[in-house]
């Protein structure tokens, strides 16, 4: 996004200078979106509300139209916060948990009263945990740790034994007996199914009704290397479900 | 005389045997981590009769109205500790900050856990109402929690999480039971608000969706 | 109050002040290197005056003749030690550190020369199928190999390695035949056919062509 006029005069700062100072991460806010994208930071871990309030103390509002930039900067804001928010829904959302009597009618009020109980209980207990962690996060232990005396290695004569299994047998030749002459090649099963693209869209399955486990595989590779080539189209309406081949344009 | 490494070579004969106290001090002197008396045990060749007998006298001179250094009872052993009024000296002596505080949401997966638990991770979702698997996996790459099993009555027998000694540790707790119980933490009239809160909503609402509470534990 | 653990909602709040004492303990308890008075002076706070004082009830208190733990004024500060007395006990305790784990590839490099051995780097090379230099170079350093010869009957005559004293001491074994045979573990028909590898390895093929990396690297 460009912020600078013609003239070269800068105006409403780009999102990219907007650097933040949080618990979790202290840098430029992109960079934090870069990191969550990355899973290196829990979205969890990220106070969305103090992310805002940021933004809103480093970026005062501005009558409108007197800062060129500020709108779009604002607007990309809103975007990738949004963003947040959502992704922060998700990872906090309840797990789905199949529990028929639940789903359609909600938890009943008794159920909702023993749930609150138990969480105000846990609530309580977290707060007690809390305080009783910190008082004894500033005990420090001794530091006069004992230097270990050189320790010396111990070879089990089992496992030097399967070592030179291992070594020996990995040189021997690899037997080939059981691989069958290959008989057929992509070009051949692509120029099939492209013969019987001329007739309109293809069920994989009715094309592979009467091949073999190695010809299946290799229609099924020349299918993918038809696609690729934008030739024809691969559809699939649920997973595992039945594989239509259309002609491409 | 050697060096720094915690050895002294005084006038005085290493023949000549040292007193219980001695060697528990010694012993607890050299461990950052708690010592459990077994070992301590099995170290000094005391009876745990004599053993004890020297650790109710240690606790006595490295109590925190006494001393710096404080003996205090952690996870299944024994363990020498600075003083908790020492601890803004400490911090400033070795330039160090304290670490940073878990989250709330950590707080409430462990109390969760150590008061409801061993727990598989959909009963810890369930319990707080908000999915806890990110902080949960948080909290066994900080090895405070541990998979200590699996519940076989669930399908697919889920690993069931308890908390570790490491958590223990934390929490300067002898063992598990060594925390007051939910009973003594929750004030009854508190549990009494809620439950007519609720029959009050009701009355009102028959039907209630999901409260909203906040994640972070707030 | 909940226990003996240091862990005590007592009447003292944590912004209580330590005394000189407790400050002075703290610190050289977190310090394995000594102290000098003027880091001690710096970090409690405290006058020249006050912390001498402090250091003489310490030094009381922390004598050889009271404590298992001494504290003693070396070159440059003050130190905590433990008592020279329980220098027996602090070996028992002392735990052995443990050398670094061998790789898969070490344990076929060494099992290759202990029953095909002595054998040069090609002939290992070929015995396994997969380049083991570095492997070699490894246990060279460790002193689990060493270079026992050279094979003249090879261009260059390259030298043959084979399993140390250190080899059989970390083994448990006497010597060379405290192993089982060749024949308990590997078929004839394998030995024959290794045999030939490392045979051809080294008449018809003196220098190898790169062969595939060890993928275990060392």
């Amino acid at each position: 996004m460009s912020t600078i006029q013609p003239g070269g005069r800068a105006t409403g700062r780009a999102l990219s200078a907007f650097t933040i100072d949080l618990d979790v991460y202290s840098g430029p806010y992109e960079g934090l979106l870069a990191l969550i994208l990355k899973d290196e930071l829990e979205i969890f871990e990220v106070p969305l509300r103090e992310l805002v309030t940021l933004y809103r103390n480093t970026n005062p509002p501005t009558p409108p139209g007197e800062t060129p930039g500020v709108l779009e900067r604002d607007t990309d804001f809103v975007d990738s916060a949004t963003s947040l928010v959502l992704l922060k829904g998700r990872a906090l959302a309840p797990a789905h948990e199949p529990d028929g009597e639940e789903d359609d009618e909600g938890p009943s009020a008794q159920d909702l009263e023993e749930r609150l109980v138990t969480y105000l209980k846990i609530k309580r207990g977290a707060d007690a945990l809390a305080e009783r962690l910190a008082h004894n996060a500033c005990l420090y232990p001794s530091a006069h740790a004992l230097p270990p005396r050189p320790g010396s290695l111990r070879l089990s004569k089992d496992r030097l034994a399967k070592s030179l299994r291992r070594a020996i047998a990995r040189t021997a030749e690899p037997g080939v007996s059981h691989l069958g002459q290959i008989t057929v090649t992509v070009q051949e099963l692509a120029a099939l199914i492209r013969a019987s693209l001329l007739h309109g869209p293809l069920s994989f399955e009715d094309l592979i009704r009467d091949m073999d486990r190695l010809r299946s595989a290799v229609a099924f590779s020349a299918a993918l290397s038809l696609a690729a080539e934008g030739r024809l189209t691969l559809s699939q309406t649920e997973p595992f479900g039945p594989l239509t081949l259309t002609p491409g344009k | 005389m050697t060096d720094g490494n915690g050895y002294e070579s005084t006038s005085q004969p290493d023949a000549a045997t040292p007193s219980a106290v001695f060697c528990i001090e010694a012993v607890l002197f050299l461990s950052p981590r708690p010592v459990a008396l077994s070992t301590i045990l099995q170290v000094t060749a005391l009876s745990e009769e004599e053993a004890r007998a020297a650790i109710s006298e240690l606790k006595e001179r490295y109590s925190p109205r006494y001393c710096g250094i404080v003996l205090r009872e952690v996870a299944g052993g024994l363990q020498f500790v600075t003083n908790s009024l020492c601890s803004a000296l400490v911090e400033r002596f070795r330039e160090e900050a304290r670490p940073a505080p878990l989250s709330g949401a950590a707080h409430e997966v462990l109390s969760c856990v150590l008061y409801l638990g061993p727990l598989t991770r959909a009963a810890i979702n369930a319990a707080r109402g908000v999915n806890s698997d990110a902080v949960v996996r948080n909290l066994l790459d900080r090895n405070l929690l541990t998979e200590a099993g699996r519940d076989q009555t669930s399908p697919g027998a889920p690993a069931l999480l308890d908390v570790t000694e490491d958590f223990l540790l934390a929490a300067g707790a002898r063992d598990r039971e060594d925390f007051p119980t939910l009973e003594e933490i929750v004030e009854p009239a508190e549990i009494s608000r809620v439950r007519e809160r609720i029959k009050g909503q009701e009355s009102e609402h028959p039907r209630m969706d999901e409260p909203i509470r906040d994640p972070e534990g707030g």
